[in-house]
């Protein structure tokens, strides 16, 4: 069971590897005002997001599902949030967003679980109306904020380490919690392996899948706040655009199989902790900005390869092949 | 060719049936009762200039009882906008704004809206037509123009003769808009051999990307750099936070120059952390108008109606700063 | 007893249902939108449906036929704006349009084919290839260039610019030809050829074709190829649509192509749904925009919102119609000793296509 | 070529799975025109030979040869082409599909390049028809119950072969006219010359019509024999590898119900699928469901434990009375259900064995009161034991299995949950001899300590041997109930065929 991390490790590892050769300074960290300083802390900071997203999404695609409105909801947290601040207190604010996020999760696990829509059209439909709810509330300007308790989420320190990685971690650990010590794990494993199996078994699907879908919800709106915080503002049209893409990616680079079944939290954590090195050292390597793409491209593939049993049995064979020939 | 509201299987649909007057030259004036109908294709609200833009022209058009505004948000697709004006000329309006999304991909659909005798104003980007007839006039900013202003201020303000490396943050790859105000910006800067573009990214106009690609600049370069030309004034307010939050001070320690003008950039030069603000209108509304009443009164329109532009820095920005509305 | 019987053989079989309450909303809100809004029931703008779209309708069309093998092709947005940009370029050059269109159908089908490829031979999941595939598409194309390029050769302005006339004035375009004739073509393989057939048994059961003995690698590599086909010649057409070749062109239009089909009632889990589905989920959401627009006061988040909700009210009709008639799947056992009548009546799944 | 050469022959077959070592040095040798057994007990590597030769797996070593000439198939469709036709123990059609593509998919008949749909639907009839069946060969195969999907595999199979035709235990599903019709055409194939291996668990069935016996045990080969000059009983000793008792044949000696109803049902009904049955069982009692195939059966414990909504009718368990039902509520109150349909209903494929066997217990439980995993491989092994699972370990995904090791997979599951009453539908479908006599001593054992069973299942005789008491359907229609010293298989076929008995009990409605 372990052995699936293997690989996203390995592929985290060559490009930290590959920066402490091309990217001078790179692994270098330093002390300033208290706290930690150094690409590394960066990149874990910058992760946070598409962590906390990829942990919900993970349980989604657990159950054969996928929720490709995170990105909305991403936005809409962080406009309710923001509009909300000097309104309301501080924690209310907070709380409303939250609050939004798993009602938005509500939503799109009603459709799916009750009404038989399939997740990618369900989710859709929040996709395409979220942001412009998210616009809706903003009313198509960046709204700001200058409130310091509010920006500690997303750029705050804690114990010298930025506060936004406790955050994750504590996403992390707590849905880990859940797969491990509660049978949510098991039972999201049946049903995402055979529906109609665990119904038999008596687990209930369908309730399975709502409060899937609400994690997921939630998910999308600590990311939210942690990238509305990150730069004061709510910017309901680019917060969270095409994230879902990067998050699902996240999840496969760990392990997760798309056609559900097992999943496995700590291989999307790497999955998304390669997926941000990549894009910061594509960053600071001074890729002309019209290459990312291709290089991109060409590592998921490089990636997705090596995670093959069918790709390394050819080179198994060819290996064997050749001592014997 | 034919005009629209013919003859032939047109007079089966109920919706063509009478109230069919401006099949004539548009040049003659609407009876006095009817209103002008104005069709405006809308790229979307992608950002809070787009969305200034939107507001200058509801409020100059709805307020109007001389006019008659149909709006249309193509939410950042071409096709959309396509699909609008062709939706504007099956609803037989007297006039067109469109701010084209891309330059290129419109000499279809306006050949439509030329043959159904309706006239085309661009707003704030212009097309690439091989027949410049096509549309009736451009009303909007230079952008190779302000690029070229955000470098030469820059030079202005640090000095000719000062070694200065400069990061840039890109606009979104490929928009004309980052295309042209990096090419602007770079004429300038190659002329003056103290000026070099050391690092170029895209942030994709957004802020947080531009703080993202800042911090990633900051990482691999850090004293290095001495100024930041931004393409919009988001990505300079992003950037301005990594700056702050690398422990250099925005405006001093680093030169920070962006395009667009909007409300927050003014305050950010108040405060001290942003040095220059090219603007770029977006409040083209009366203009347009102007133009759409001179148009109906048979006056020959400028093809290129420059909006009012001006370059913000210092005590200029401060002043400004109670006038700003977007 | 017999009662119930002849009720459920005159059942629609479920497959015919989603395609009809398509049909029937697809009715319904072109009414509303004829009895709303003044101009909109006229030929032109029911041909505009056509023109505007005729590039979707090609690449949903064989977006359909991974979809069905229980794939998923993310990269056909990019190919169509790789190929605008490809052909923008070499016609730039002077090269002969018609040369130019061979080459963007060859790159098509090699990158299918090559997409195909690592999906099969590598047991990849079809999003993260496809994804990958659509970040080389995208980025492969600014390579040639950042900029939009304007096409002014003169055989894509006459194919662009020529009209065929149909009821009076109104007209449609060469685009709307062939974006029917690949309607027909996909319909006719899907029904009338071997691979067709397969392709839906693969969708059904992979595992259960491969042991059926057919040979399923082929097919997989196929389905993508000709997905990566359309893409192209949705490409082509969407060049003419255009004139212009861009980049940024169609962004997120993957997600337009497989709400197409599956509007049009096919299952992305795979297996079922007929190829007619693409066109009438294409026609569905054009219609919807083309209400928005003629609105014409929503704002811009106003419009992204009503155009949500148009969606939503349609899937969600359809969803009724579908679990109304659905009902329970009658479990029909024939035996040796008491032999099921042959119920005649269910004809319409075979001759309904 | 004359019937008796040697028409197919493995030479030296071996098979590793990750830990499990599914066949070493298997030799087999299939002549023209005789029918050849399969034999072994759950895992003994049948399937996996079927599967090495056919190409579904890679063999790591050995030879094959076919009319003299060594072959390699690669895949399915490379066997075929070689004249290989099989069908597999789990069934493989696509249910998507309509019948008539299902029986011609990859060879479908053509008019000027076009498929030629009318012809098909009539050969497809006409195919059937051989096999004594009659059914709508345009709807969709899933509308089809599991007996007649087996029926459409064997026909795609037979129609396909050419030389050589594999049988995975085709029969697991069906009943005796249905089997009956299958000899006849295996006979038939058979004086046509053509070699058929046959694998199944009845040894009536393999004294009925195999020429020719091979044992494997343990991934090893025991021998090859004559059919006729192997005793039924030496064969069960070669397949379990220790010798073999008449005793370990369990019957029911005495009843040991007490007067306590556990369940009642009564006068539940559901439209177009059960009219209304009336049942009850005690405590520690076996009630038998008897039927033919569709007379149903599974849609009444369907019913019961809440797969499926009555319409109308009333259940009482225990004190309570319960108008609709659900698994999970069923479960609570103490009931279990193994369903017929191990691939469908039954396995959780990806999940390991551990993981199957206490899922329903873990949905008893709830979601947060999570079985330790201490506690889950205390259980695990005690049902792996007492059950006799043959697996490397625990933490092997159950699809690793062979069909009767999974079978035995999914009865731990219930029994784990405790439960009043447990519904088996066909729990020896697929299981070996040894097993299902260990099953049958599982049952009684079980009854004796209180608990109550409804048993399903299509051998009568099996029925038989444990029930106090069996309610016979027909039409989906309670028709009559028999116990005590009256049960045996010509009385209740009796009633079956008349629906007499206590039929004035359940007026016939309709037709
Ligand atoms: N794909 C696989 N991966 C790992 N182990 C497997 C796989 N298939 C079969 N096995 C193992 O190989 C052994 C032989 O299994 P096989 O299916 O051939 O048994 P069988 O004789 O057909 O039994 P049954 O009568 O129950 O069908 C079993 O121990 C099984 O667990
Ligand atoms: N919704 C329905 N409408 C009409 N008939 C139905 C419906 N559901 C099931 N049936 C029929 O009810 C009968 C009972 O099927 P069931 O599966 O219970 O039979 P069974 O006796 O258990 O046979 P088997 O041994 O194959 O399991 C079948 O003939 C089936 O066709
Ligand atoms: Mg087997
Ligand atoms: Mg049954």
């Amino acid at each position: 069971m372990h052995t699936k991390i293997i690989w996203p490790l390995t592929a985290l590892a060559a490009i930290l590897l590959f920066n402490l050769f091309f990217v001078p300074g790179f692994f270098h960290m330093e002390i300033k005002d208290g706290h930690l300083f150094g690409s590394l802390i960066d990149i874990l900071n910058r992760a946070a997001p598409i962590m906390v997203i990829a942990i919900g999404m993970t349980l989604v695609i657990a159950k054969e599902g996928i929720d490709i409105s995170v990105g909305s909801v991403l936005a809409i947290a962080g406009a309710v949030a923001i509009s909300l601040i000097g309104v309301v207190p501080l924690w209310m604010a907070i709380g409303a967003a939250l609050i939004v996020g798993a009602l938005c999760g509500l939503w799109n696990g009603v459709l799916i679980a009750y009404l038989g829509i399939q997740p990618m059209v369900g989710t859709l439909i929040l996709m395409t109306v979220g942001r412009g709810i998210a616009q809706l509330i903003t009313e198509g300007k960046v709204l700001t904020t200058d409130s310091k308790s509010y920006g500690f989420i997303g750029k705050g320190f804690f114990l010298g380490l930025p506060f936004s990685i406790f955050i994750a971690a504590f996403v992390f650990l707590l849905v880990l919690y859940l797969k491990k010590r509660t049978a949510l794990g098991l039972f999201l494993e049946a049903t995402g392996t055979n529906k109609v199996s665990s119904e038999y078994a008596g687990v209930e699907p369908r309730k399975i899948y709502l409060f899937v879908y609400i994690v997921c919800g939630l998910c999308a709106a600590i990311a939210g706040l942690l990238v509305s915080s990150n730069i004061s503002s709510a910017d309901a049209n680019n917060a969270g655009l095409w994230i879902e893409l990067d998050a699902i990616l996240a999840v496969v680079i760990g392990g997760t199989s798309m056609r559900g079944g097992r999943f496995f939290l700590a291989g999307t954590v790497i999955g998304a902790l390669f997926i941000q090195s990549l894009t910061t050292t594509i960053y600071s390597m001074g890729v002309p900005p019209e290459r990312i793409m291709v290089v991109k491209a060409i590592v998921v593939i490089i990636v997705s390869l090596m995670q093959s049993d069918r790709f390394r049995q050819m080179f198994q064979q060819k290996s064997k092949k050749a001592v014997i020939g | 060719g034919s005009n629209n509201g013919g003859s032939g299987g047109a007079s089966s649909s109920p919706a063509n049936t009478g109230t069919n007057t401006e099949s004539a030259a548009p040049a003659s004036s609407p009876a006095a009762d009817k209103k002008i109908v104005l069709g405006f294709s809308q790229i979307g609200a992608e950002s809070g200039w787009r969305d200034a833009e939107t507001q200058s022209i509801k409020d100059t058009f709805g307020n109007d009882p001389q006019f008659e505004l149909k709006f249309s948000d193509a939410q950042q697709k071409q096709e959309n906008q396509i699909k609008a004006i062709r939706t504007f000329i099956s609803q037989k309006v007297d006039a067109i704004a469109l701010a084209p999304v891309v330059e290129s991909g419109w000499e279809t659909v306006l050949e439509e809206a030329k043959a159904a005798n309706i006239p085309v104003f661009l707003l704030d980007r212009t097309v690439k037509v091989s027949d410049e007839s096509l549309y009736t006039s451009f009303i909007g900013s230079d952008f190779i123009l302000e690029g070229q202003n955000a470098a030469k201020t820059m030079i202005d303000q640090l000095g000719a003769d000062k070694q200065v490396n400069i990061v840039e943050l890109q606009g979104t790859v490929g928009a004309s808009a980052a295309n042209d105000r990096q090419k602007g910006f770079q004429e300038i800067v190659d002329a003056n051999p103290n000026y070099k573009i050391i690092k170029s990214q895209s942030g994709d106009f957004t802020r947080a990307k531009g703080k993202e690609v800042m911090e990633a600049f900051l990482k691999s370069d850090g004293k290095n750099i001495q100024a930041v030309y931004a393409h919009n004034d988001d990505m300079a307010l992003g950037a301005i936070q990594a700056i702050e939050e690398y422990g250099l001070k925005p405006g001093t320690d680093i030169f920070v120059v962006s395009v667009d003008g909007i409300k927050a950039a003014f305050e950010a030069i108040r405060d001290g952390k942003l040095n220059v603000t090219v603007e770029c209108n977006p409040l083209l509304g009366p203009q347009l108008k102007q133009a759409i009443l001179d148009y109906q009164a048979g006056q020959t329109l400028e093809k290129w109606i420059k909006s009012d532009e001006d370059v913000y820095f210092g005590q200029k920005a401060i002043d400004a700063l109670p006038n700003r509305l977007y | 007893m017999k009662l119930e019987r002849m009720r459920l053989g005159l059942r629609i079989n479920q497959n015919n249902i989603i395609i009809f309450s398509t049909l029937l909303l697809i009715l319904l809100l072109y009414g509303a939108g004829s009895v709303l809004y003044t101009g909109f029931f006229s030929w032109q703008v029911f041909f505009n449906l056509f023109i505007d779209n005729a590039y979707l309708i090609i690449v949903a069309t064989g977006l359909a036929f991974v979809i069905i093998t229980g794939g998923i092709d993310l990269s056909v947005a990019s190919v169509v704006a790789f190929i605008s940009v490809v052909s923008a370029s070499l016609l730039q050059q002077g090269m002969n349009a018609y040369a130019v269109m061979a080459i963007c159908l060859i790159i098509g089908i090699l990158f299918g084919a090559a997409q195909g490829y690592l999906i099969q031979r590598f047991d990849l999941h079809p999003w993260i290839v496809t994804l990958a595939g659509m970040f080389l598409a995208r980025g492969a194309s600014y390579f040639i260039t950042t900029q939009s390029i304007v096409i002014e050769n003169p055989t894509y302005l006459s194919i662009s610019k020529y009209k065929i006339h149909l009821v009076g004035s109104n007209f449609i375009s060469v685009s709307v030809i062939i974006a029917l004739v690949v309607v027909a073509l996909a319909v006719y393989a899907a029904k009338y050829t071997e691979f067709g057939r397969a392709v839906f048994a693969v969708g059904g059961s992979e595992k259960s074709s491969v042991l059926m003995g057919l040979p399923v690698p082929r097919i997989t590599v196929l389905v993508y190829t000709i997905s990566g086909f359309c893409s192209a010649l949705g490409g082509i057409v969407f060049t003419f649509y255009m004139l212009s070749g861009y980049n940024l062109h169609l962004m997120g239009m993957e997600m337009d192509a497989i709400a197409a089909c599956v509007i049009g009632g096919i299952l992305l889990t795979g297996g079922f749904g007929y190829l007619v589905g693409p066109l009438l989920g294409v026609i569905c959401s054009g219609i919807i925009q083309t209400i928005v627009m003629f609105q014409g006061t929503l704002s811009s988040w106003w419009t992204k919102i009503a155009v949500g909700f148009l969606l939503f009210l349609f899937i969600l009709l359809q969803r009724v119609i579908v679990i109304r008639r659905q009902r329970r799947r009658v479990i029909n056992h024939g035996s040796t000793m008491t032999p099921p009548q042959l119920q005649p009546l269910t004809n319409a799944e075979y001759s309904k296509l | 070529m004359r019937s008796g050469d040697v028409l197919l022959k493995m030479e030296e077959v071996s098979k590793t799975f990750p830990g499990v070592k599914a066949l070493s040095d298997v030799n087999f040798t299939l002549r023209q025109g005789e029918v050849h057994a399969l034999m072994g007990e759950n895992g003994a590597g049948k399937s996996t030979l079927i599967k090495v030769l056919t190409g579904v797996h890679p063999m790591d070593q050995g030879k094959v040869y076919l009319n003299g000439r060594p072959i390699v198939a690669r895949s399915p469709l490379e066997a075929q082409h070689l004249g290989i036709s099989t069908v597999y123990q789990e069934i493989n059609l696509c249910t998507n599909l309509s019948v008539a593509e299902n029986l011609y998919i990859g060879r479908l008949p053509r008019r000027r390049g076009a498929i030629d749909w009318k012809k098909m639907h009539a050969d497809s009839e006409q195919l059937l028809r051989r096999l004594n069946l009659n059914l709508d060969v345009k709807k969709s195969l899933s509308d089809y119950s599991v007996a007649i999907q087996q029926m459409v595999a064997i026909a795609r199979a037979v129609d396909m072969s050419s030389g050589v035709l594999i049988l995975d235990e085709p029969t697991s599903s069906l009943d005796a006219q249905e089997v009956q019709q299958l000899f006849a055409v295996m006979r038939k194939l058979r004086d046509e010359g053509m070699g058929i291996v046959f694998v199944t668990h009845f040894l009536d069935q393999v004294y009925e019509i195999t020429d020719r016996i091979t044992i494997l045990r343990n991934g090893s080969l025991v021998g090859e024999y004559e059919t006729s000059k192997l005793s039924k009983s030496s064969l069960v000793t070669h397949m379990i590898g220790r010798e073999w008792k008449e005793e370990d044949e369990h019957r029911k000696t005495e009843s040991s119900y007490t007067p306590e109803v556990v369940m009642a049902a009564k006068s539940l009904t559901r439209a177009g699928s059960i009219k209304p049955v009336s049942l009850s069982v005690r405590k520690g009692e076996v009630v038998g469901l008897a039927g033919l195939l569709g007379s149903g059966r599974s849609e009444f414990a369907n019913l019961i434990f809440g797969i499926d909504q009555a319409d109308s009718g009333v259940m009482t368990l225990g004190a309570e009375q319960f108008q609709s039902m659900n698994p999970k509520k069923a479960i609570r109150q103490g009931i279990g259900f193994c369903p017929e349909d191990r691939k469908i209903a039954g396995i959780v494929g990806e999940l390991t064995i551990r993981e199957n066997i206490v899922l329903a217990l873990q949905a008893k439980k709830g979601i947060f009161n999570y079985i330790p995993l201490k506690k889950q491989q205390e259980i695990a092994q005690r049902f792996i034991d007492l059950l006799r699972i043959k697996t490397p370990s625990m933490e092997q995904r159950i699809d690793n299995l062979s069909g009767g090791n999974q079978q035995k997979v999914i009865l731990a599951r219930w029994l784990a949950t405790e439960p009043k009453l447990l519904i088996l539908d066909e729990p020896t479908r697929g299981i070996d001899v040894g097993s299902k006599g260990e099953i049958r001593r599982l049952i009684l054992d079980l009854a004796k300590s209180g608990l109550s069973i409804l048993i399903i299942s299509s051998e009568l005789q099996e029925m038989i041997e444990c029930a106090d008491r069996i309610v016979v359907l027909r039409d989906r229609m309670q028709v009559g109930e028999i116990s005590g010293g009256d049960m045996n298989e010509a009385s209740i076929m009796k009633m079956i065929a008349e629906g007499g008995g206590t039929s004035e009990q359940y007026p016939q409605t309709g037709s």
